[in-house]
């Protein structure tokens, strides 16, 4: 009995911190921003106490952004998917053993520098002096890449790009060898294996991926800001607009709390269409 | 030439373990070590590239050692910064905002901790009304001298007969455009947003936040460029939103869509205009027919600055004519203070961008207070921009 | 049944048990893992556990290593109540199935472990003696530098019984400790573990379920079902004597003759099996007294079965019963016939080489009859 | 497919071979190449907002990464062992906690500590003895590292529970019979477990933290992180210093891990 004593005084010593930071950092927050989200902006900006569902009755001034945002974002996790794919594949099945690791700490080397700057260089390369000058030569002109929808998924693709390519490329690597061979003995074709051995076993990988880039992507401001021009605007930028812009802190509330709302209804669903449940949580999020 | 070129090294790797051994070991105290490996020479080199990070106590004095300063960017010659914090041991961290909004939410916040910030002019009472900055103490500025300020921008600093504030440098809101590009350049608000929607389509910045952008609007429209009348705000919300999908960007970093020839024209500061047509003449500057801003830039102590005494002095450091001039000589706005104008080479009179012609100036309005927290206007610009 | 090991531990040193357990029980939940059993391991003996998996033996192992705590009862070591008492404070040590060696630790430092944990700390140059001892005790001289995953299974497998060994514990748990190895090497480390075992004399407690391991490394088994003990004994007692069916079954090969019991006489039972055949066996030693009119099974190991052609004529049998062959496997020494025996099911006869060798082979589809002694059938209940 | 990957690898690095061209630029614009130049690493290094800049960030990341882990991993031993409904509460928040987007903590975390301030201060300044400046909480270091580890914390949980769920639990059982105490189990056999999950969590929220924008700019207060200042260099006309900020730091990265890389090479072949 004591021990079990000792134990749960333990467990609870080690889990205080934690909870400390759940609660101060998570739950009041979300509750004050909660009760912010049912009051009015002051004549200067700011909040005022009020109980009004003003705010989100207003929502529908922010269509775009929520259409916006729930475009972008799954087609931008399902073209790195498919991007990142055949890189995954290639790195754990096809490459030699000994260039592997070098290979995939390639894929990470450019996250060693700031997001910003990279997508900035993009702003460079997708603008008039870099490709559309290049297309010009070849005789294809007044082709505009930079601020179109085009350019945001470029930027989308490159900046998650690795998150994609790690997750499948862990799963593939756990793969057997022997089930590819031992399809391919079985009169298998290499598309058929790929199919019916291949692409099944890596779904965990691809599950993973694409939840950790869809979540980051529902959340995304910079890569519209800077490779849209400020004219592709999602629900991130409509937020810290109303907070840094028109200090609508009330309103800034209700579409925070909105957009959470949609994040865990999405999340959960996802989760339970492609992990069946609990237990595919753990290693659904990393 | 027969040596290794390992020789050369200050330290080999094998002997780095062995002397990180030994150190583990606590057998070698830590000077010893970081001599041995070098380490102590590249802390110290680190340490020489961080004046910062280096306490100065022998300087620092009754000012204190640090301050913490909120501006523009690109808006202070680096020179300047650093020999004040020579002089004073006063080290200043520099906090970079690219609108008054954002200025404004940050201060609204509160607990900024600045010691200094630099807001344009129509937001000062502003400020005063929100009990945000402090009356200043002239006395405590000696380099401020109000004769030499053209009180036409000068004057936002006095409110109710209070000194809030000291100018910066003043300039104008207008048109920059690429006259390669555009054989007829705009000439009006109007002309801006013809274009927009025509010739020009696919190749216009405006900037992402509310007074120039909405102000360029109701220009065109024939409207002040200050109105918060909602009749004439919802005609500008319709004019902008109508040109949104023939915009190039909606963004106050105009400079690199300018300069890649992705953007023909932009709402544009004249500083800007200056360094744009220096380097690619084809791009003119222009101030609209039609209206327009003209701004003056301040420094300001805000109400719960931590370091006062270091706020003062750096202001008045950075108002000593010759400092200014070296400030002017980075950012390449007018100053507004005829001392400063006095020591700058003569040509730079006759520069129309710095220096536009009366008869553009007139159609020029300030910013007005109101327009900085003006609901309207705030839900106009964000709708426009989430449109 | 209750009486106190410790006093009587006083009272004559000797004959305390390493390991007893009086009615321990163990539950988890609802199920009871172990139920309510009685046992005790002499100093010195090599006793296993034996049973299906689920049947409670790894659970009791792991009371006596201090993981699992009884729900019931009492478990002593060397006389000792140990009840309550976490595992290293227990001096008894455990070769895990999987070995469970530290990955980040090499060979030496390994099986240095539990010398370090002591206080006082032995010295370093005592601990490495030690283990140097060790090394060569399971014959891996010079391996002490090595990481434990560039070692093969089996030796694998020694590390972790050096690892246990080193500490002379007062008795040295296993717990399926061959399960990893294939059949030859795990044949050869039965022996080996047999050996090491009589040559460092502490006593051996293994959870196997592997009856052939069991029967040729042991002296005592215990072999359980349900978590209750069914029969403990020597390997030869198991298989000459089984209590039960049950046994008969786990230990070896049997056939065996189901049917209601007709007739009881001194230890010796007539059953009538299905097909009207009334068929007599002696009752086990130690086994409850079978009751007439009650179901029971005539048990005849394969061994004990003689084939002859479908005439019968060249057996020597008190009991004969027809069949045809259904299959038929070569295994060298001996050859295996499965006969369909009508009304009786399928029945397994081992028949030897030289036998065969005289006779001949049966061909499979051929009829034959097939013959034993009654004083080698045993009547068992279930 | 070979020539697919090298595909995607010019799709990656051609941006960082443009940052890296750009940094030697020595004209004043970043897009406007007028000739090579090592001038702007002479600016960015020598430029105090820049180096304090990157020391914030530093100091906010290597605060956030050890926090993470320590309060991380001892909730994940904790929850570990743990059931029921609270298991459930505390796995609800690690997941809320890892799918709402950076920016809704930043804003959260901002409108709730205003808000707490102007409750808290006031109280704080009456308490305080006349005459005595009374201590006045304000946004800061405090906050940014808090409001990263609410995120970092989860990752780090996540990592290490993973972890400890691949661990064989008989390593522990291995131990605790070898006569270690449940201490010393803990240090000697659990702990170099789970260390690599402790690492990579460490690593892995010292980049997220090291390289967040959003939640800083709401909630850093007076603290400009390096991210802070390359977005306000950039939205107002960035320099060719920006670029060499950013080859600074991944020269930076890479020779860590190369060191790294070295000293576990070291360390290997003593061993």
């Amino acid at each position: 009995m004591t021990d079990n004593k000792k134990g749960s005084w333990l467990t609870v010593a080690l889990l205080t911190p934690t909870s400390m930071w759940f609660l101060f950092m998570l739950v009041m927050p979300m509750i004050v921003v909660v009760i912010f989200s049912f009051g009015e902006r002051s004549a200067v900006g700011g909040y005022v106490a009020s109980f009004t569902f003003d705010q989100y009755a207003n929502l529908p001034a922010r269509l775009k952004a929520f259409t916006n945002t729930l475009t972008f974002a799954p087609i931008g996790t399902f073209l790195s998917l498919i991007i990142a794919y055949p890189l995954a594949y290639y790195l754990a099945v096809k490459v030699d053993r000994r260039w592997r690791l070098l290979l995939l700490v390639l894929v990470i080397v450019p996250f060693w520098t700031s997001l910003l700057i990279r997508t900035y260089a993009w702003i460079f390369i997708l603008g008039g002096r870099g490709i559309p000058t290049l297309l010009e030569f070849i005789g294809l002109e007044g082709i505009r890449m930079i601020n179109t929808p085009f350019a945001v998924y470029v930027g989308i693709v490159y900046g998650y790009l690795p998150l994609m390519v790690f997750p499948i490329y862990v799963s593939l690597e756990k793969l057997d060898k022997n089930l590819l061979e031992a399809s391919n003995d079985l009169g298998g074709t290499p598309w058929r294996t790929f199919m019916q051995v291949t692409l099944p076993l890596s779904m965990p990988g691809v599950a993973t991926g694409c939840m950790l880039v869809f979540i980051l992507l529902m959340g995304e401001f910079l890569i519209p800001a800077f490779l849209g021009g400020g004219k592709i605007f999602f629900l991130g930028n409509a937020l810290v607009d109303l907070f840094v812009q028109s200090r609508n802190w009330p309103f800034g509330s209700a579409l925070a709390v909105t957009l959470v709302i949609i994040m865990v209804v999405t999340v959960s669903l996802y989760m339970r269409l492609t992990l069946g449940g609990k237990n595919g949580r753990d290693q659904s999020l990393m | 030439m027969s040596k290794s070129y390992k020789d050369n090294m200050p330290i080999t790797a094998k002997k780095f373990m062995e002397e990180f051994r030994r150190y583990e070991k606590g057998s070698v105290s830590r000077r010893h070590f970081m001599g041995v490996t070098g380490l102590g020479t590249a802390a110290a080199v680190l340490g020489s590239a961080m004046p910062s990070m280096m306490p100065k106590s022998a300087k620092a004095g009754s000012l204190g050692d640090r301050l913490i300063f909120s501006t523009w960017p690109n808006y202070h010659n680096p020179v300047n910064v650093e020999n004040f914090t020579n002089d004073t041991g006063v080290n200043i961290q520099i906090n970079a905002f690219g609108s008054n909004e954002e200025m404004l939410a940050k201060l609204q916040a509160g607990a900024t901790g600045w010691d200094v910030f630099v807001p344009t002019n129509y937001t000062i009472s502003n400020y005063v009304d929100l009990d945000l900055i402090q009356e200043l103490d002239l006395s405590r500025i000696p380099n401020h001298d109000p004769s030499s300020q053209n009180p036409m921008f000068a004057d936002p600093a006095t409110v109710n007969g209070k000194v809030y504030a000291v100018l910066k440098n003043w300039g104008t809101t207008g048109i920059v455009y690429n006259s390669k590009n555009l054989k007829n350049g705009p000439t009006s608000w109007k002309d801006f947003f013809d274009l927009t929607m025509g010739e020009g389509s696919g190749h216009t910045i405006v900037h992402d936040y509310q007074l120039t952008t909405i102000g360029a609007a109701l220009c065109a429209n024939g409207h002040s460029f200050n109105s918060v009348d909602a009749g004439e705000l919802e005609m500008a919300e319709k004019l902008l939103i109508e040109s949104k999908p023939h915009l190039f960007a909606i963004t106050s970093d105009y400079q690199p869509g300018m300069r890649s020839g992705d953007a023909w024209m932009s709402i544009c500061w004249n500083g800007d205009g200056l360094q744009l047509n220096k380097d690619l003449p084809e791009m003119k500057y222009t101030l609209a027919s039609d209206g327009g801003e003209i701004w003056s830039d301040f420094y300001c102590i805000p109400k719960d600055a931590p370091h006062v005494d270091a706020a003062y002095a750096f202001i008045n450091y950075l108002l000593d004519p010759k400092v200014q001039v070296l400030e002017f000589e980075s950012h390449g706005y007018a100053t507004g203070d005829t001392r400063v104008e006095a020591l700058l080479p003569a040509e730079t009179a006759d520069n129309e961008i710095l220096f536009p012609a009366a008869k553009l100036m007139n159609g020029l309005e300030f910013g007005a207070a109101n327009t900085l927290t003006d609901p309207i206007r705030a839900e106009v610009i964000a709708r426009f921009k989430s449109a | 049944m209750e009486h106190n090991p410790s006093q009587l531990a006083q009272a004559s040193k000797v004959d305390v048990p390493d390991i007893q357990f009086v009615g321990v029980t163990k539950r988890f939940g609802n199920v009871a893992a172990v139920d309510n059993v009685d046992l005790s391991v002499e100093s010195g003996a090599f006793f296993s556990f034996l049973g299906p998996s689920g049947c409670g033996k790894t659970t009791s192992l792991r009371m006596i290593a201090g993981f699992e705590q009884p729900t019931e009862g009492n478990v002593y070591i060397n006389g000792q109540s140990v009840v309550g008492i976490p595992p290293h404070k227990r001096h008894v040590n455990m070769v895990f199935q999987q070995y469970a060696l530290f990955p980040h630790m090499d060979v030496a430092d390994n099986i240095g472990y539990g010398l370090r944990q002591r206080a006082p700390r032995p010295s370093k140059s005592e601990i490495a003696k030690r283990v140097d001892e060790t090394l060569e005790l399971v014959r891996l001289e010079g391996y002490g530098n090595r990481r434990v995953w560039e070692m093969s299974g089996g030796q694998q497998q020694r590390v972790a019984l050096a690892r246990a060994l080193i500490n002379h514990p007062t008795v040295l748990l296993l717990d399926e400790p061959l399960a990893a190895l294939d059949r030859k090497l795990r044949r050869e480390m039965q022996i080996e573990l047999q050996t090491l075992q009589r040559d460092v004399g502490i006593t051996f407690v293994l959870v196997t379920h592997d009856q052939e391991e069991a029967l040729s490394m042991s002296d005592q088994i215990c072999i359980m079902n349900e978590g209750r003990i069914v029969q403990t004994g020597s390997p030869r007692d198991l298989y000459d004597d089984p209590v039960s069916r049950y046994v008969a079954d786990f230990v070896g090969k049997s056939n065996f003759f189901e049917g209601d019991v007709v007739d009881v006489n001194a230890g010796s039972y007539s059953i009538k099996s299905a097909t009207g055949q009334v068929f007599s066996g002696f009752g086990s030693k130690g086994a409850p007294a079978l009751v007439k009119g009650g179901k029971a099974s005539i048990a005849v190991r394969p061994e004990l079965l003689s084939i002859g052609s479908a005439d019968g004529g060249n057996i020597d049998a008190d009991v004969k019963i027809l069949g045809q062959i259904k299959n038929r496997i070569f295994l060298g020494e001996h050859t295996e016939y499965l006969v369909e025996c009508e009304g009786l099911g399928e029945v397994l006869v081992l028949s030897p080489k030289h036998i065969e060798n005289i006779r001949g082979t049966f061909e499979p589809g051929a009829s034959v009859t097939l013959g034993w002694m009654n004083d080698i059938a045993l009547a068992l209940g279930d | 497919m070979r020539l697919y990957s090298i595909a995607v690898y010019l799709f990656l690095y051609i941006p960082i071979g443009i940052i890296v061209l750009f940094s030697f630029n020595s004209g004043r614009h970043a897009s406007d190449f007028q000739g090579l130049s090592t001038m702007w690493y002479g600016k960015a290094l020598s430029n105090p907002f820049v180096m304090e800049s990157l020391v914030t960030s530093l100091i906010i990341a290597f605060a956030a990464a050890t926090l993470s882990s320590l309060t991380g991993t001892a909730a994940a031993l904790a929850l570990q062992r743990m059931r029921g409904p609270m298991r459930v509460l505390f796995d609800g928040l690690i997941y809320i906690s890892i799918t709402i987007p950076g920016i809704v903590i930043g804003i959260t975390t901002l409108v709730a500590l205003v808000t707490a301030f102007d409750i808290v201060n006031p109280i704080l300044a009456d308490m305080w003895p006349e005459g005595v400046k009374p201590p006045k909480l304000s946004l800061g270091y405090a906050s940014v590292i808090a409001a990263h580890t609410l995120f970092t914390m989860s990752l780090v949980i996540v990592l290490v529970r993973a972890r400890i769920a691949g661990m064989d639990r008989a390593l522990i059982e291995a131990s605790t019979d070898l006569y270690a105490t449940p201490w010393r189990t803990f240090y000697q056999i659990t702990l170099p477990q789970i260390f690599p999950a402790i690492m990579a969590g460490f690593l892995l929220s010292f980049t997220f933290s090291f390289d967040d924008f959003i939640i800083s700019f709401f909630v850093a207060g007076p603290n400009t992180t390096l991210p802070i200042y390359v977005f306000s260099s950039i939205r107002r006309g960035i320099t060719p210093e920006v670029n060499a900020i950013g080859t600074i730091v991944l020269a930076f990265s890479l020779i860590l891990l190369v060191t790294a890389q070295f000293l576990l090479r070291a360390r290997n072949e003593r061993k």
